[in-house]
């Protein structure tokens, strides 16, 4: 294997040239998802089939690469093979399919219509992966990658004009060029808050200090969201191109990339591309010959939340228990080992060579008119189509859930849009009446929601907003760091209530206690895990009161979810008396004999309300109310 | 602007104890006597020696407090104790080489001579000295 | 941050003018002019935290229109024109929770009782804790240990779970038995023990240290001296004698010089000062 | 009850990292990784190598859900409580381990077989409800299936999940 270094800009370009001329780049594709997703539902034995079955003579003979890509975002039916050229698109892909897959539509050129995704609008199988709602409807930017390339090779990334933006910048550009483009640009950091990154960039670069300090923040914390996931494991060259542009703007030397202790694989992933790109004179001193020299350090995570807050962020990364710090100073002046330093999230750093190769002026055109460019959001939940998307600010949310997202999961009364759920738990509930909301940084917060990092998770009517309530306290009471006091004791005490209320033991003076609580928690806590601590409780309250006062009043939990406000029965009308009920019970709770006819009971005292009855059941013969 | 330095002639002292009746009384609080700075020690037959703060250059009490919460004030030379600042270590009431700071069991604090600094600008023990044997000087500042 | 401008300025406390330096914050500035702000986890001798806020007060400038924040003062950096209310209702309401929360916590506290009883809260209205303690997590302690010692001590886990403690819940092996974090405690939650030679906290016994004259025990173990002479760059001979001894030695050091001056043997006044 | 530690791993950690404290957290994951907790005698050595107080380790060792102080057993069940997770059933499923193995949430079995973790959101959130093991994510698993993630074929004798929970 030839070693490549490039020791200019222009050795990078004639490089890059000649990899496009060869044979290499214009061989057909077969790319197998292997994002966690599809690594869950069975991947890997997927892409190992391919491998087995195409051995290096047969891809050459075929004039084909088979490639592992990261997350396609359509996890929902993984595992996922692309073909390309042509864009077949299969879905569901066992191991046993592969030889299939080979023969008829690589070597033929027959298209498997089993393998097919069918349009549940249309009812009708979709070949072609841009035919497909889910994909058309998108707008790829910070994702643009993701899925067509291998992350483990470098090459593959260079043919998509990967690091073209960064030869770009040290060739052609000042650092004070690269400060205005994306001042320009208006980029708004796309981790939580939507602080403006220029702003950010420019403050950090005026502050003295003897070092300034670059960070990606990968600690994606948020539960329903894995964005930054895959990005991090889909595109880890691209987040590294961002950062090296940010240092040489900033005129920083030392960057550290800050990934959660639960993503192993973009660990991976990250460090293999940063080895690459050392390698090739992408990073570390002397970048593409120029004096610019910069270098990154991942930094591993411990598994805590409150590390995607910047000052506990930093802590952790000095080797510390990550408390947050009072930001009265900021941390463009005073951050990591107290040096001026610009931390933004993965997906804001993937941003950024796009805006140096396509111009503040496209990047500025997409989006609203505060909140410019593309967005990627998990969307999770009750929605037919889980998986990744990536949008132009401003679509509504109705577009996202009943585009892409194909719409509600189930049929029927229960199965109809309720809420949804944006920001993590420093965000809220939006009800159907908020449906046609633009989603950007400004209406979300107006909302009493806000985007946060971009989960979005649908729920529908046998979701209790009562019990999300409770589920993000007890969360955060979980993930609090515990050192101030309004967060550690008044979100514990906000789960008691919350609870009591779950519990059926809720009093009519418990929402007023939530509500006076939480004005002292949202003013009073030190950083904005407790600030926006209450901000579940508070949109859920605002929009689904009637759902606790059923709770407090009438004791009663319209969704089905609260246990002790439920009970189980079985319809024996519609039961066939299959016995699978019984067998699943852990509890022996359900009384009577396996056989037709028979009536059942289910033993209230017994019954711990597991619900696994519910879901063995196949003619839906139990109850819930 | 000058400062004070306190000047201590054993060889006049009578061990009357005036001095430390001064300072227990000038630095009571809320009505209660307080606790003396100084000692009056006897040494030989009628022989009495008063030991009080010499408030030393390079102090040993100023070295060894961990949360530097005794300083010398650069001007009047006083050695003081910040006692917000202290936190009880007693590290202090060693390490002085003339045992000139003193705890306090009533209320829990260390304390020593600041020649009254917050009591007029006179040394109560001088004040109320029947002798020559603690006398008061006044210097001009920058002088040894 | 403000970085240019006048070393010294003015700012508003509760309507009153008040001289404040750059680099000060609202609390120092407060303090200075005889305005009360209460707190619990501030020390001068340890780096502000800012985890009681008890000490928040109302922040606003002229400039920003009407709008205004509660800041910690313990760590709010002054700045000119910043206008402070130290007891307005919205303070209040911030303070009155953080009380009602930490009578929860520790309703044996006689201090956040009063401090409690201040804002009108006698009896807290959420779920007290089960087995309370004295502890409130102010983390004075742990920064006092880690200020002025070794970092003997911690707070341990997370969140409502958060404790102070040693490694392991055992005697701390990195600790010197100084005491600072017991007399730093405002609430006397950590306790010890001087019996005889021996100085027990945190489950650890110490030996205190003897002094080589009279034999008797110093208020220092063993262990503290040894950190002491080490880290303040202090010959250990001065940490060997009590006070007591100290002050005799001198005395008698004195007093010979005393005896000279009545034999004559010393024509000028012995200044023994400077 | 001592357990004798080799402390030969943590040497052979320690020598990956320059002896510097900001170290301090990945020699820890390392450390976690190779003797599936943290061993007392390992972070001794850590603190003294580092030059970290060994509070401040400790402190470290339980602020991070990472980390465990007791030995976690060869199959780490991580349950999935993310939003997403939580309501396509998660909390069922969690039940549903924690009776059949008789452990709670953070607990490991006697045998030092299965260790039950209960994880706020692991990014897998289109296959929810999720349980990981040992790092590979089981999606859309339902109470009934998840039955097959605790079938132990290293412990004869318990033929059926119900009997392994049945002493507690």
């Amino acid at each position: 294997m030839e070693t490549v270094r490039y020791d200019s800009v222009d050795d990078f370009g004639s490089h890059v040239k000649r990899l496009k001329a060869s044979g290499l780049a214009r061989r057909r594709r077969v790319l197998v998802c292997c994002g966690t997703g599809c690594l869950a539902g069975g991947a890997r034995g997927v892409a190992e089939a391919f491998a087995a079955q195409l051995d290096r003579s047969r891809q050459a003979e075929l004039n084909l690469v088979v490639k592992r890509t990261g997350c396609h975002g359509f996890c929902e039916k993984g595992p996922l093979v692309v073909l390309m050229p042509r864009g077949t698109f299969y879905k569901g892909v066992k191991p046993e399919h592969v030889s299939q897959i080979i023969e008829r539509s690589i070597v033929g050129d027959d298209v498997i219509e089993e393998l097919l995704y069918v349009e549940p609008g249309s009812g009708k199988p979709v070949a072609g992966y841009g035919e497909i709602e889910f994909y058309a409807r998108q707008t790829r930017v910070a994702m643009r990658n993701i899925g067509h390339i291998d992350p483990a090779d470098i090459d593959d990334y260079l043919l998509r004009d990967g690091y073209a933006a960064l030869a770009k910048t040290l060739s052609t550009m000042t650092p004070e060029d690269v400060l205005s483009t994306i001042e320009k640009a208006r980029l708004r950091g796309r981790g939580g808050g939507g602080f403006d990154a220029g702003r950010k960039w420019r403050s950090c670069k005026r502050a003295a200090g003897e070092k300034r300090y670059v960070i990606a923040n990968g600690d994606e914390g948020d539960p329903g969201a894995f964005m930054d996931r895959s990005i991090m494991e889909g595109d880890p060259h691209g987040v590294l191109e961002g950062m090296v542009i940010g240092a040489y703007a900033l005129e920083s030397h030392e960057g550290y990339i800050y990934v959660r202790q639960e993503y192993p694989l973009a660990v991976e992933h990250l460090q293999r591309a940063i080895d690459d790109a050392r390698a090739r004179n992408l990073l570390g001193d002397n970048i593409l010959g120029s004096n610019f020299s910069f270098d990154i350090e991942i930094s591993r995570g411990g598994g805590a939340f409150v590390c995607g807050e910047s000052s506990a962020l930093m802590r952790s990364v000095e080797g510390k228990v990550g408390e947050p710090r009072a930001k009265y100073v900021h941390a463009t002046d005073k951050g990591l080992w107290d040096q001026p330093t610009v931390l933004n999230n993965v997906e804001t750093w993937v941003t950024v060579p796009r805006i140096i190769e396509q111009g503040a002026e496209w990047f500025a055109g997409l989006g609203t008119e505060g909140s410019k460019g593309t967005k990627a959001f998990s969307l999770v939940g009750k929605v037919k189509n889980t998986g990744l998307v990536e949008v132009e600010m401003g679509t509504t949310l109705r577009e996202i859930i009943f585009g892409p997202g194909g719409g509600m999961l189930e049929e029927g009364e229960r199965g109809r849009f309720k809420a949804v759920q944006t920001g993590g738990p420093s965000g809220g509930c939006l009800p159907a009446a908020q449906l046609d909301l633009p989603v950007d940084f400004d209406t979300l917060t107006r909302a009493g929601s806000m985007m946060g990092s971009g989960g979005m998770i649908v729920m529908d009517h046998s979701t209790c907003m009562v019990d999300v309530a409770r589920y993000f306290l007890s969360f955060l009471v979980d993930e609090s760091c515990g050192k101030c006091v309004p967060c550690r004791e008044g979100l514990f005490q906000m789960y008691q209530i919350v609870s009591r209320i779950c519990e059926g033991e809720g009093t009519a003076g418990d929402l007023d206690q939530i509500d006076d609580l939480s004005r002292a928690i949202l003013v009073g806590s030190l950083c904005a895990l407790g600030k926006s601590g209450p901000n579940p409780v508070l949109s859920t309250l605002q929009h689904f009161r009637d759902e606790y006062r059923a709770h407090i009043n009438e004791r009663r939990c319209p969704a089905g979810v609260c246990k002790a406000l439920i009970t189980y029965r079985v319809v024996n009308e519609a039961c066939d008396g299959c016995g699978a009920c019984l067998k699943a019970c852990a509890s022996s709770a359900i009384l009577g004999t396996p056989k037709k006819g028979d009536t059942f009971n289910i033993d209230e005292a017994k019954c711990d309300r597991c619900g696994a009855c519910v879901t063995v059941c196949k003619r839906g013969a139990i109850a819930v109310g | 602007m000058s400062s004070l330095r306190l000047v201590v002639q054993p060889h006049y002292c009578i061990g009357c104890r005036a001095c430390e009746m001064a300072c227990a009384f000038t630095h009571g609080k809320d009505g209660q006597v307080g606790a003396s700075r100084c000692r009056t020690l006897t040494v030989g037959k009628d022989e009495y020696v008063p030991v009080l703060c010499l408030q030393c250059d390079h102090a040993a009490c100023v070295q060894v407090c961990p949360v530097e919460a005794i300083t010398q004030d650069p001007a009047t030379r006083i050695v003081h104790v910040d006692q917000d600042r202290c936190v009880r270590c007693m590290a202090c009431t060693v390490a002085c080489p003339f045992g000139n700071m003193h705890f306090d069991p009533n209320g829990n604090h260390v304390h020593k001579c600041d020649l009254c600094t917050d009591h007029g600008d006179y040394p109560r023990c001088a004040m109320f000295c029947p002798t020559r044997c603690l006398s008061v000087e006044r210097i001009e500042q920058g002088a040894p | 941050m403000e970085q240019t401008g006048p070393s010294s300025f003015n700012i508003t406390i509760n309507g009153r003018r008040v001289e404040a330096a750059r680099g000060e914050v609202v609390l120092q500035v407060a303090r200075r002019a005889g305005i009360q702000i209460p707190t619990l986890c501030d020390h001068p001798a340890v780096e502000a935290f800012g985890s009681c806020r008890l000490c928040m007060v109302e922040v606003t400038k002229e400039e920003w229109k009407g709008w205004k924040g509660l800041m910690t003062a313990c760590l709010y950096p002054v700045a000119q024109g910043l206008i402070i209310e130290t007891d307005s209702e919205s303070v209040h309401h911030v303070r009155r929770n953080v009380l009602d929360l930490l009578l929860a916590r520790c309703p044996d506290s006689e201090l956040i009782r009063r401090l409690a009883a201040e804002y009108g809260v006698t009896r807290t209205s959420f779920v007290q804790r089960e087995n309370p303690d004295l502890c409130i997590l102010c983390g004075l302690c742990t920064r006092v240990c880690e200020t002025a010692a070794t970092s003997a001590i911690t707070t341990t886990r997370r969140g409502h779970d958060r404790e102070v403690g040693t490694p392991w819940g055992g005697p701390p092996p990195d600790c010197i038995g100084c005491l600072g974090c017991a007399h730093v405690c405002p609430t006397g939650h950590i306790t010890f023990e001087d019996k005889g030679l021996t100085r027990t906290i945190w489950g650890r016994e110490f030996e205190l240290q003897r002094c080589s004259d009279c034999g008797k025990p110093l208020p220092l173990t063993r262990d503290q001296v040894d950190f002491l002479a080490r880290r303040q760059q202090l010959d250990p001979s001065y940490l060997s004698r009590c006070a007591d001894c100290q002050r005799r030695s001198v005395a008698q050091t004195m007093g010979r010089i005393a005896r000279w001056h009545q034999l004559g043997l010393v024509q000028e006044e012995a200044e023994v000062a400077q | 009850m001592k357990i004798e530690v080799d402390i030969k791993p943590t040497e052979q950690i320690l020598a990956r990292y320059p002896a510097q404290p900001r170290f301090l957290i990945s020699v820890m994951q390392d450390i976690q990784l190779g003797y599936r907790y943290l061993p007392r005698e390992a972070l001794e050595r850590v603190a003294g190598a580092l030059g970290v107080p060994l509070a401040r380790v400790y402190g470290v060792a339980t602020f991070y859900k990472a980390f465990s102080l007791t030995p976690r057993g060869e199959r780490e069940l991580r349950i999935c409580t993310g939003t997403a997770c939580h309501i396509r059933g998660a909390p069922l499923i969690l039940h549903e381990l924690q009776t059949r193995l008789g452990i709670k949430p953070g607990q490991t079995t006697e045998d030092l077989v299965f260790s039950l973790e209960a994880v706020n959101c692991v990014g897998a959130c289109a296959l929810a409800p999720v349980v990981v093991v040992n790092d590979v994510a089981h999606g859309n698993v339902s109470v009934t299936g998840v039955r097959r993630l605790i079938r132990t074929p290293k412990t004869p004798k318990t033929p059926k999940g119900k009997d392994v929970g049945a002493d507690n």
